[in-house]
C-alpha cells in the first residue's frame, strides 16, 4: 500500500519534468533554445493563479471534468508497477482493469471538450473518441498477447515474469505486442503521428481543442491529468521493456533504486519519443484508421505466434 | 332415445312450414336463431348421452349418432347461432313478405344436421348437395350482378363437384354388392374384414374424397369460394365459411375412415397432403394482393381447411383431435368476422380495403370484434387455433411427416404476413384523410362506439373460441372418443 | 413452492386486468402501475425460490393430448424470471407517473400486465406446449402494447407490421425445432428432450431452427430489422420492457439449447453461435454509433449486447470439448451476467429517453441539448446508464465485460488450431465493440445533456414527475450496485448454471477459482476517493481565491455569432466513424446550395442531408419481400373469373385422380 | 329372357347412351338438345327396364319409368324453356379437337375401368365404361361451352353418366338414395333454369364470357 502511494507522489513530481525534458529535447533539435525543464511546473503555478471563467450554458462538467482526469492519472500511476511489483491482494493490479481508468479519464475529457459548446470542443472530443474506439482493439489483444505466456492478465505476475526470463523480452511475440502498444499509446496521449501537441491550427487539434474553453485550474488540472497518463503509459511501457532495478519487496533502499531506476527510464523513453516527433509528420485523420489497424494487426500476429510457438 | 336425432330435423322442417305458411314478421326475422338454437341443444344433449356411452339410433339405423356426430351436430348449432343472431336483422327492416330467405335459412340448417346424422353415406351425399340446393339462392340474395355471377358459379361448379362423388360412392356400393353385403351405412361399411375388393374402393375413395374437397373449398376445387362468401349476405358467408366447410369434410373423415381400414391409409394420407398443401399455398399467395375484405376471409377459409387436411392426413389421436378442435374454432371465430365484415359494410359502404381506413379511432365498435376475430384466426393464443396449429405441427414431425408440415409452416406465415398487413391497414392509423398525426386523438363525439348490431353473439362466439381449448374433462373426452371413432388409435 | 409463485402472479395479472379496467381515469395509473409492480416483485420472488432449488409443479388444463403442460421453473429459468421481475417491477413504478395519452388506455394497461406475466410463464414453463403458449402470450401482447400510439404517427403501423410478422417467423422457427425435438424424444417434456441426446441430423436441424428463432427474437443481426423499428414506437416502459427483458428470452432459449436440450461437441454449431454473435456485436454497436435517434440508438445497442451474449454462449460451447470445463463455465457465467448488466443500464437508458421524450417532445438527437441543468435526476441517471453501457469501471457493464475477456484469454489456445485464431478475433471483437459503445454513449450523453439546447422543446424542459425519478434511480442504483459488488450477481449466475459457488469471494469482489483472476471493485473504488482527496482540496482552495468569473461568450476563436446550432451535433459527431466505416453502412449524402435570389455566387442556404441504409435490410430482406411481391401479383390470375378455368381445374383434378387411383 | 338376348339389349342401350352424346358434342348442343336429351334418357331408361326384366324386380322397373319421365320427358323441357330457342356461339374449342378430344377420353374411360372387372364379366361390366366415358364427355361440354344451356346439359350428360355406371354395376343403389338423387338434379336443373332466366334478363344473353367480373 505504501509502495503505490510513493509511486503517486513520485509520478506527480516525474511528469513535469518528463514533459519539461520532452519539449526541452525537441526545442534543441529544432534548434531553438527551448524553455527549460521547469517550464510545466511553472505554468502549472500560473493557471493555478489565474481565475477560470464560465461560458453560459456551461454546466458542472466543466468543474468535474478535469478532476476526475487528474484522478484517473493518478488511480493509473497507482496501478502500474513503476516503482516495485509488490502485487496487494486486494488491489487487482489487472490490465483490462488499467485500461478502463485509463478509458474513464477518455471520456471525462471528450465531455469537457462538448460541454464547451463551442464547434472545436465538439471537433476535437468527436475526433478523440474515434481514435479511442479504432485504439481499443489494439490494446486490448495487446494485453491478450503479454497474458498468453503467463497465462494471467495481471501486471505484477507479467513483470515478475520478466525479471526472471529475461530472454523472454526480446521473443518475438513480446517484441510484436510492446510495439503495438507503443502504437496504441501515442495514439492514445495524442502524441505526433496521431496528432501534434503543440498545435495551434483549430482544423488539426484533436487533444488542444477539447481543452480550448477550460481557464484557470481546471485547465491546470486538465494538463496534469493529460501528463499523469503519458508519464504512466511511458512508465508501462518502461517497466516492460526494461524490467531490471524495480523494487521486489516494501523497504526503504530498493524502493530509491526502484525510484531513480523509474526516472531514468522516463528520461529515456521521453528523448526517444521527442526526438521520434521532430522527425515525423502528423497523419491526415482518415489515415489514423490504417495505423491503427496495421498495430492491431501486429498485435494479432503477437497473440497467434504465441500460441502457435508454444504449441510446435 | 332416437328422438332427440329427430329433434332438429323435425324443428328446422316445422320452422320452415312455419315460416312459409305463417308469414309472420317475427317469425321471418328470428327463424333461424331458433332453428341453430334447436339445433345445438339437441346437439349438446346426443353429446352427454354420448358421453354416458350410448350410440343413439333413429329411422330403424338411417340415423345414428356417436361421439363425432354429436361434435359435429353441435359445431353446426354453435356456428349457425353465431351467424344467424349476430347477423340479425335491423327490428324495421324484415317485411312479412320477405319469407325465402329465412326459409333457405331454416332449409340450409336442416341439410346440415341431415348430413351430419345420417349414417348412410348416400344419404349423407344427398344432404351435402341439398346445401348447395339451399345456398345458391341466398348467394344470390342481393341480386346485383356479381351476385348473380358468384351463384351461377357456385351451383355449377358445386354440384359438378359432388357429382364425382357421387360417382364414388356408387363404386363404394358395387364393391359392397360384389362382396355379398350391399350397404352403405357407415356402421355396417367399418365392420373388420369386410372382403371388399381393395382396387374397387381405392377407386371410390379416390373419387368421394375429390367431390366432397370442392364442398369443403381445398383447392384446386375451390374457385366457387372466394366468389360466393364475398357475394352472399354476411350471415350466409359465416354460416357457410364457418360450418358448411367442415360438414363437407366430415363426409371425407367418414370415408377416410373407412378406406383406411381396408386399403391402409397411403391413399387418402398423399390425397388430403397434396390438397392441404395446394389450399395453404394458393390461398397465402392470393391473401397477400387483397382487395376486398370478405374475400380475403373466404382465402383465409381456404387456408384453415388446408391446414385441417393436413391435420387428417397425419391421422392419430392428437392430430384429429386437433382438426375437430380447428373446424369448431374456425368456425366461430370466421362466422363472427363475416358478420362484422357485413355490419362494416352495412356502416361504411365498402369491404374494400383500400375504402377502409383507421377504424380504431373511428369505428371503436366494428374494429375491437373485428380485430379479436382476426387474432383469432391469425392462431394467437389465448384462442383454440394456436393449440391446434402447435397440435398439428407436433402429431406431423412425431408421425414422420416433418417435410411437409415445414413447407406448410411456411406458407402460413406467408399468409399470416398478408392478413396482419390488410387487418393493420384496415384498423390501424391517424382518422384524418391525409394520414397526417393530428396530435390530438379526434374528439370523442365523432367516433362512433356502436356495435351496430347484437353483441352478445360476439362476445359469446368469440369467449368460446378462447376458452375451449383450456376445456379439459369432459370436452377432451368428447374428443378423444370422436377421434377413435375415426380409428385415429392406429 | 415456485408453483404458489406463479399462482401468485396469475392471481395478480386477474387483479391487474380488473383493476385497468374498472379504476377511475384519474387512479387508474397508480393503481394499475402498482399491482403490475407487484405483479414483477412476484416473479424475483418466484425467481428466487427458483434458484434455491424449492421447485414446484403447476400443470395447465388442456383439451388436446399434448400429455402434460405444466410450470415448474428449473434454477436457469428463475434466474431469468428473477431479472425480468426485477424489470417489470422498475417499469411499472415508472409508468405510473410517464403514461400520458393512448398510453394510459384500459387495453394498454391490461396488455402490460399480461406481457410481464407472459415473459415470466416463459422462463416459467417446462414443457413445449406451455412455452410456446407463453411466447405467443408475449408476442401478442407487445404487438398490442407498440400499437398503443398508432394514431399519434404513420410509421408505428409499419413499424408493428415488421415486428408481428418477424416474431411470427421466430415463433415457427421455435414450433419446428421443438417438433423435431419431441419427435425425437416421443415426449414434450423439457426433461424428456435434454435426456435423448441425439447427434442426428435431425438434431442438426432442431439446433439451426431453434437457434434461428432464438436469435430473431433476441434480434441477432440477419434477423434484427424488427428491433430498430419496434423499439422506438413503442411507449417509452414498453420498449424498456422489451429492450431489458424480452429479448432476453431469446438469450434464455439459446442457453437452454447449447446447455441442455441439445448438448454436443460438434465445433461447427458453437462457431456459428459464437460468429452470429460476433457480427450482431460489432454490426449493432455500428450502427448504434451512427444513430441521431436516440431510442434507435439504444436498441441497435440492445443488438451489440445481445451479440455478446451469444459470443459468450458460442465461446463457453466452442471450449467445452477441450476440457477447460471451468474457462467455459466462465463463459456461461459472463453471458448471465451481461443479462444482468444489459437489463439494469438499458432500463436506465430507456427510461432516461422516455423522460427525456415526455420534458423536450423529441427524440432525434440533434434537437436536443442543454437538459443537464434542467432535468438534473434525469441527467445523473442517464450519464450512469451510459457508464454502465461504455463498460467503464465501477459499473456493472464493465464486470461482465471484464468476465467476458478473462474468460476468452483463458482460452487455451493451445490445445487446437481453431481455438488459437478465433479467441483473438473474438477478443478483438469485443474490444473493438466495447470502443464504439464507449464513442455511442459519449456521444448520447454529450449532445443530448450538455452545451446549449438545439431546439424550443429543449430548452423548456422540466424534470419528470416523481414516480418517474423513483424508477430511475432504482435503475441507475442497481447499475452501480452490480458494479460494486459483483460477488453477490456471479454466485447468482453461477447457481443458475448449477456450478455452485466455485466463481464467488468476500467482501464482494469476483476470484474466477480456475483462472486465477481476481476483481475487487471496492478497494479500487476507497484508492480512487483516497487519491481524489488531495485534488478536491487544492480545487476549493483556488476557488476561495479566485472564485469562477461568467463571461457572455464563449471562446469562438473570434467569431462574434456564436449560436446553439453551431454546436456539434450526434450526426457530425459520428461523421468520422460513418467515413471510415462507409462501405458497411452504406451512407448516401446530399448538399443542397441555394443561391441568394440577386448574386450567383452568394449562398443563401445550405442543407446537409445524410441517410444510413441497414445493409442486411436492403441486401436480404428487400429482395425477399420483392419475390414474395411478384408471386402474390402472379397467383392473381389463377383466379381470373372464367368459369371456364375453374371447371378445367375440377376436370384436371378429376383426370389425375383417376389416374392414381387406377394405376 | 335369354342371356344372349340380354346382352344384346344391354349392348344397344349403352350404344345408343354412347351414340347421343357424341352427336350432343358434335352438334354443339344447343340446336339439337331437346332431341338428343330425350333420347339419351330413353336409352337409360330402357336400360333400367331391361336389367328390371332380367333380375325381374319390380321395383326396377318403377324406376326405369321414373327415369323415363324425368329424364327423357322432364328435363329436356326444361332445357328448351330455357334455351328459348337462343343459338348460342361457338364454343372454346372447334369441333375436330373436341372430336378428337372424346376419343382420348373414350380411351380413359377403358383404362380408367379396369378394377372394375372385380365385378365379374357380365355384359353389364362390359357396359360400365360407356357410363364413365359419358361422365367425361360432360365434363368436356362444361369445360369447353360458352353458354348457360351447354353446361346445364353437360350437367344432365354427367348426372345420366352416374346413373348408367350406378345400375350397371350395382343394378342401382338403394331407392331411397336414387330417390334423393333424382329429386337433387331435379332441383339443381330448377335452380339452373331459373338463373339462367335472370342471366338473360340482366346481361341479355346467356353468354358466359360476361360473366367474369369477379376476379383477382
Amino acid at each position: 500500500m505504501v509502495l503505490l502511494l510513493v509511486q503517486v507522489v513520485v509520478m506527480v513530481a516525474l511528469t513535469p519534468l518528463l514533459v519539461g525534458v520532452m519539449r526541452q529535447v525537441r526545442s534543441r533539435l529544432e534548434g531553438r533554445a527551448g524553455a527549460g525543464i521547469l517550464q510545466p511546473w511553472r505554468d502549472l503555478r500560473k493557471l493555478f493563479a489565474k481565475e477560470p471563467l464560465r461560458a453560459p450554458g456551461i454546466s458542472w462538467v466543466q468543474a468535474a471534468g478535469p478532476v476526475v482526469l487528474v484522478t484517473s492519472g493518478l488511480l493509473l500511476c497507482a496501478l502500474i508497477p513503476l516503482v516495485g511489483t509488490v502485487a496487494s491482494p486486494l488491489l487487482t493490479d489487472d490490465l483490462f482493469v488499467v485500461v478502463g481508468v485509463l478509458l474513464v479519464g477518455t471520456v471525462a475529457l471528450a465531455l469537457v471538450g462538448l460541454d464547451a459548446g463551442s464547434a472545436f470542443g465538439g471537433m476535437g472530443s468527436s475526433r478523440h473518441m474515434t481514435i479511442a474506439a479504432l485504439v481499443e482493439p489494439t490494446v486490448l489483444v495487446a494485453v491478450y498477447a503479454l497474458s498468453v505466456p503467463i497465462g494471467s492478465s495481471a501486471l505484477s505476475r507479467i513483470v515478475n515474469a520478466r525479471i526472471e526470463a529475461p530472454a523472454s523480452v526480446a521473443a518475438p511475440v513480446s517484441l510484436l505486442a510492446m510495439v503495438a502498444l507503443a502504437i496504441a499509446v501515442m495514439a492514445e496521449t495524442s502524441r505526433m503521428p496521431v496528432d501534434n501537441p503543440s498545435t495551434h491550427l483549430e482544423l488539426t487539434m484533436v487533444h488542444e481543442a477539447m481543452v480550448l474553453e477550460s481557464s484557470g485550474r481546471d485547465l491546470a488540472w486538465l494538463e496534469l491529468g493529460s501528463w499523469l497518463r503519458l508519464g504512466a503509459l511511458l512508465g508501462l511501457i518502461g517497466t516492460l521493456t526494461l524490467p531490471w532495478g524495480m523494487a521486489v519487496e516494501v523497504a526503504p533502499v530498493p524502493a530509491l533504486v526502484g525510484v531513480v531506476t523509474l526516472a531514468v527510464r522516463l528520461a529515456v523513453l521521453g528523448a526517444l519519443l521527442a526526438t521520434l516527433e521532430v522527425f515525423l509528420a502528423k497523419l491526415r485523420l482518415f489515415r489514423v484508421p490504417e495505423l491503427l489497424a496495421g498495430s492491431f494487426v501486429l498485435a494479432l500476429l503477437a497473440v497467434t505466434a504465441s500460441y502457435l510457438t508454444v504449441t510446435v | 332415445m332416437g328422438v332427440l336425432l329427430i329433434a332438429p330435423l323435425a324443428a328446422c322442417l316445422l320452422l320452415g312450414a312455419g315460416v312459409v305458411g305463417l308469414r309472420r314478421t317475427w317469425l321471418n326475422r328470428y327463424a333461424g336463431v331458433l332453428a341453430s338454437a334447436v339445433v345445438l341443444v339437441s346437439g349438446l344433449a346426443i353429446t352427454t348421452q354420448v358421453l354416458g356411452g350410448a350410440t343413439p339410433t333413429a329411422l330403424d339405423g338411417l340415423l345414428r349418432a356417436d361421439a363425432l356426430t354429436a361434435f359435429m351436430l353441435s359445431a353446426v348449432g354453435a356456428v349457425g347461432l353465431t351467424a344467424t343472431w349476430g347477423g340479425l336483422a335491423a327490428p324495421g327492416s324484415t317485411s312479412a313478405r320477405a319469407y325465402a330467405y329465412p326459409a333457405l335459412i331454416v332449409a340450409f340448417l336442416l341439410a346440415m344436421s341431415l348430413a351430419v346424422l345420417a349414417d348412410n353415406l348416400g344419404i349423407l351425399w344427398v344432404a351435402i348437395e341439398a346445401t348447395t340446393i339451399t345456398t345458391a339462392f341466398l348467394v344470390g340474395h342481393h341480386r346485383t350482378r356479381t351476385a348473380l355471377e358468384a351463384a351461377w358459379k357456385y351451383v355449377i361448379l358445386g354440384s359438378v363437384g359432388v357429382a364425382i362423388a357421387l360417382l364414388g360412392i356408387v363404386l363404394l356400393y358395387a364393391a359392397t354388392v360384389a362382396a355379398g353385403g350391399p350397404t352403405l351405412s357407415w356402421v355396417a361399411l367399418m365392420r373388420p374384414n369386410l372382403g371388399l375388393d381393395p382396387g374397387m374402393v381405392k377407386m371410390a375413395a379416390g373419387l368421394t374424397l375429390l367431390g366432397f374437397a370442392t364442398k369443403a373449398g381445398l383447392a384446386p376445387m375451390h374457385s366457387w369460394l372466394p366468389d360466393a362468401h364475398s357475394q352472399a349476405p354476411a350471415e350466409v358467408s359465416g354460416l357457410m365459411s364457418g360450418v358448411l366447410l367442415s360438414v363437407a369434410f366430415y363426409g371425407i373423415l367418414r370415408v377416410q375412415a373407412v378406406t383406411d381400414a381396408v386399403i391402409g391409409p397411403g391413399l387418402m394420407r398423399g390425397l388430403l397432403v397434396a390438397g392441404g398443401l395446394l389450399s395453404v399455398a394458393e390461398a397465402g399467395a392470393l391473401i397477400l394482393r387483397q382487395r376486398d375484405l370478405k374475400r380475403m376471409l373466404a382465402y383465409s377459409s381456404i387456408e384453415h381447411m388446408g391446414v385441417i387436411a393436413l391435420a387428417a392426413a397425419v391421422g392419430g389421436p392428437l392430430a384429429i383431435g386437433a382438426a375437430l378442435l380447428h373446424m369448431l374454432g374456425h368456425g366461430l371465430a370466421k362466422s363472427s368476422v363475416f358478420v362484422v365484415s357485413g355490419r362494416i359494410l352495412a356502416v361504411e359502404g365498402t369491404t374494400q380495403i383500400a375504402g377502409l381506413r383507421a377504424l380504431m379511432t373511428r369505428r371503436p365498435g366494428l374494429a375491437v370484434p373485428l380485430l379479436a376475430a382476426m387474432a383469432a384466426l391469425l392462431g394467437m393464443p389465448p384462442f383454440v387455433l394456436f393449440f391446434t396449429e402447435v397440435a398439428i405441427v407436433v402429431a406431423g414431425f412425431q408421425r414422420g411427416m416433418g417435410w411437409v408440415l415445414t413447407v406448410a409452416v411456411g406458407l402460413l406465415l406467408v399468409a399470416f404476413i398478408g392478413l396482419a398487413r390488410h387487418t393493420g391497414d384496415m384498423a390501424f392509423g391517424a382518422a384524418t384523410v391525409d394520414e397526417e398525426p393530428t396530435g390530438s386523438v379526434e374528439p370523442s363525439d365523432t367516433v362512433d362506439r356502436s356495435w351496430h348490431g347484437p353483441r352478445l353473439p360476439l362476445f359469446a362466439a368469440l369467449g368460446v373460441t378462447a376458452v375451449v381449448g383450456f376445456a379439459a374433462g369432459p370436452f377432451a373426452d368428447l374428443l378423444g372418443q370422436a377421434a377413435r371413432v375415426l380409428g385415429g388409435g392406429q | 413452492m415456485t408453483d404458489t409463485g406463479v399462482r401468485i402472479q396469475l392471481a395478480l395479472l386477474a387483479l391487474a386486468v380488473v383493476v385497468a379496467l374498472l379504476a377511475p381515469v384519474h387512479r387508474r395509473a397508480l393503481l394499475s402501475g402498482l399491482v403490475v409492480a407487484g405483479i414483477g416483485i412476484a416473479g424475483v420472488l418466484t425467481g428466487w425460490l427458483a434458484l434455491t432449488g424449492h421447485a414446484g409443479r403447476l400443470t395447465i388444463p388442456v383439451a388436446l393430448p399434448f400429455g402434460p403442460v405444466t410450470l415448474s421453473p428449473a434454477p436457469l429459468g428463475g434466474f431469468f424470471m428473477l431479472v425480468i421481475g426485477a424489470v417489470g417491477a422498475v417499469c411499472a413504478v415508472y409508468s405510473v407517473g410517464y403514461v400520458h395519452g393512448p398510453a394510459a388506455s384500459r387495453t394498454s394497461w391490461v396488455a402490460l400486465a399480461v406481457f410481464l406475466t407472459a415473459m415470466q410463464l416463459v422462463a416459467a414453463s417446462a414443457d413445449v406446449v406451455a412455452f410456446l403458449l407463453a411466447w405467443e402470450l408475449m408476442a401478442l401482447s407487445s404487438t398490442v402494447l407498440v400499437l398503443t400510439e398508432h394514431a399519434h404517427r404513420a410509421t408505428v403501423r409499419s413499424a408493428t407490421l415488421w415486428y408481428a410478422a418477424m416474431t411470427q417467423l421466430s415463433f415457427f422457427l421455435v414450433l419446428l425445432g421443438f417438433a423435431v425435438l419431441s419427435a425425437e424424444a416421443g415426449s414434450t417434456q423439457f426433461a424428456d428432450l435434454a435426456a435423448s441426446h441425439v447427434d442426428s441430423a435431425a438434431s442438426n436441424l432442431a439446433f439451426v431452427a431453434l437457434l434461428l428463432g432464438f436469435a430473431a427474437k433476441a434480434g441477432i443481426v440477419p434477423l434484427h430489422v424488427w428491433l430498430p423499428r419496434a423499439h422506438p414506437e413503442a411507449p417509452s416502459h414498453v420498449s424498456a420492457l422489451m429492450s431489458a427483458a424480452m429479448v432476453k428470452l431469446g438469450v434464455y432459449g439459446a442457453v437452454l439449447v447449447t446447455t441442455q436440450l441439445l448438448v454436443s461437441a460438434s465445433t461447427w454449431r458453437s462457431l456459428l453461435v459464437l460468429g452470429v454473435g460476433t457480427l450482431s456485436a460489432v454490426y449493432g454497436i455500428l450502427q448504434a454509433s451512427v444513430a441521431s435517434d436516440i431510442k434507435r440508438l439504444l436498441a441497435f445497442s440492445t443488438t451489440e449486447n445481445i451479440g455478446l451474449m451469444f459470443l459468450a454462449i458460442g465461446a463457453s460451447s466452442l471450449l467445452r470439448p477441450y476440457g477447460s470445463t471451468d474457462v467455459a463455465d466462465t463463459a456461461l457465467v459472463a453471458c448471465l451476467l451481461l443479462v444482468m448488466a444489459h437489463a439494469a443500464f438499458k432500463t436506465t437508458l430507456f427510461l432516461g429517453a422516455g423522460s427525456i421524450l415526455r420534458a423536450t417532445g423529441e427524440r432525434d438527437l440533434d434537437l436536443l441539448g442543454g437538459l443537464v441543468s434542467r432535468m438534473p435526476v434525469t441527467s445523473a441517471t442517464f450519464g450512469i446508464g451510459a457508464l454502465g453501457a461504455a463498460a467503464l469501471p465501477l459499473t456493472a457493464g464493465f464486470v461482465a465485460e471484464w468476465v467476458l475477456l478473462q474468460s476468452l484469454i483463458h482460452g487455451g489456445g493451445t490445445q487446437n488450431r481453431i481455438l488459437a485464431i478465433t479467441m483473438p478475433v473474438a477478443v478483438g471483437a469485443v474490444a473493438l465493440t466495447a470502443g464504439l459503445a464507449l464513442m455511442t454513449f459519449v456521444k448520447a450523453y454529450g449532445i443530448a445533456f450538455l452545451a446549449r439546447p438545439r431546439s424550443e422543446g429543449a430548452s423548456q424542459a422540466q424534470e419528470s414527475p416523481t414516480s418517474m425519478r423513483v424508477g430511475l434511480v432504482v435503475a441507475a442504483a442497481s447499475v452501480l450496485g452490480l458494479g460494486l459488488v459483483p460477488g453477490l450477481s456471479v454466485s447468482v449466475a453461477s447457481r443458475a448454471l448449477g456450478l455452485g459457488d466455485a466463481a464467488a469471494a468476500g467482501s464482494g469482489g469476483i476470484d474466477l477459482v480456475g483462472l486465477g483472476a481476481t476483481l475487487h471493485p471496492g478497494p479500487l473504488l476507497l484508492l480512487a476517493l483516497v487519491l481524489v482527496v488531495p485534488v478536491v482540496v487544492v480545487s476549493v482552495a483556488a476557488a476561495r481565491r479566485r472564485p469562477r468569473r461568467d463571461v457572455d461568450l464563449a471562446w469562438g476563436s473570434g467569431g462574434v455569432r456564436v449560436s446553439p446550432r453551431m454546436q456539434y451535433t450526434a450526426t457530425s459527431y459520428a461523421e468520422p466513424l460513418s467515413r471510415i466505416f462507409d462501405d458497411s453502412l452504406r451512407p448516401e449524402r446530399d448538399v443542397v446550395v441555394t443561391h441568394s435570389s440577386e448574386a450567383r455566387y452568394l449562398v443563401e442556404r445550405i442543407q446537409y442531408r445524410q441517410r444510413l441504409s441497414d445493409v442486411f435490410e436492403s441486401r436480404l430482406y428487400l429482395p425477399v419481400i420483392g419475390v414474395i411481391e411478384r408471386v402474390g401479383a402472379a397467383a392473381k390470375n389463377l383466379q381470373n373469373g372464367k368459369i371456364n378455368f375453374y371447371l378445367a381445374y375440377s376436370f384436371v383434378a378429376f383426370l389425375v385422380v383417376l389416374m392414381v387411383v387406377t394405376l | 329372357m335369354s342371356d344372349q338376348l340380354f346382352a344384346q339389349a344391354i349392348g344397344m342401350c349403352a350404344a345408343v347412351l354412347l351414340l347421343s352424346a357424341v352427336l350432343l358434342v358434335w352438334r354443339r348442343a344447343q340446336a339439337a338438345a331437346l332431341p338428343l336429351m330425350s333420347l339419351q334418357g330413353l336409352a337409360l331408361a330402357s336400360l333400367v327396364a331391361v336389367l328390371g326384366i332380367q333380375a325381374g324386380s319390380r321395383e326396377l322397373l318403377e324406376l326405369a319409368a321414373l327415369v323415363l319421365v324425368f329424364k327423357a320427358v322432364g328435363l329436356p323441357l326444361v332445357l328448351v324453356r330455357s334455351s328459348q330457342g337462343e343459338q348460342g356461339g361457338a364454343p372454346l374449342i372447334n369441333t375436330a379437337t373436341s372430336l378428337i378430344a372424346m376419343a382420348g377420353l373414350t380411351a380413359v374411360a377403358y383404362v380408367v375401368s379396369a378394377p372394375l372387372s372385380a365385378l365379374g364379366s357380365g355384359p353389364t361390366v362390359q357396359a360400365i365404361p360407356v357410363g364413365i366415358a359419358l361422365v367425361l364427355y360432360g365434363f368436356l361440354l362444361l369445360v369447353t361451352g360458352r353458354h348457360a344451356i351447354v353446361q346445364l346439359v353437360g350437367f344432365l350428360v354427367i348426372d345420366n353418366g352416374t346413373s348408367a355406371v350406378a345400375f350397371l354395376s350395382s343394378g342401382g343403389v338403394p331407392v331411397i338414395v336414387e330417390l334423393g338423387v333424382v329429386l337433387d338434379v331435379l332441383l339443381v336443373i330448377l335452380i339452373l333454369y331459373v338463373l339462367t332466366g335472370r342471366i338473360r334478363d340482366e346481361f341479355g344473353a346467356t353468354d358466359l364470357d360476361d360473366l367474369t367480373e369477379l376476379h383477382d
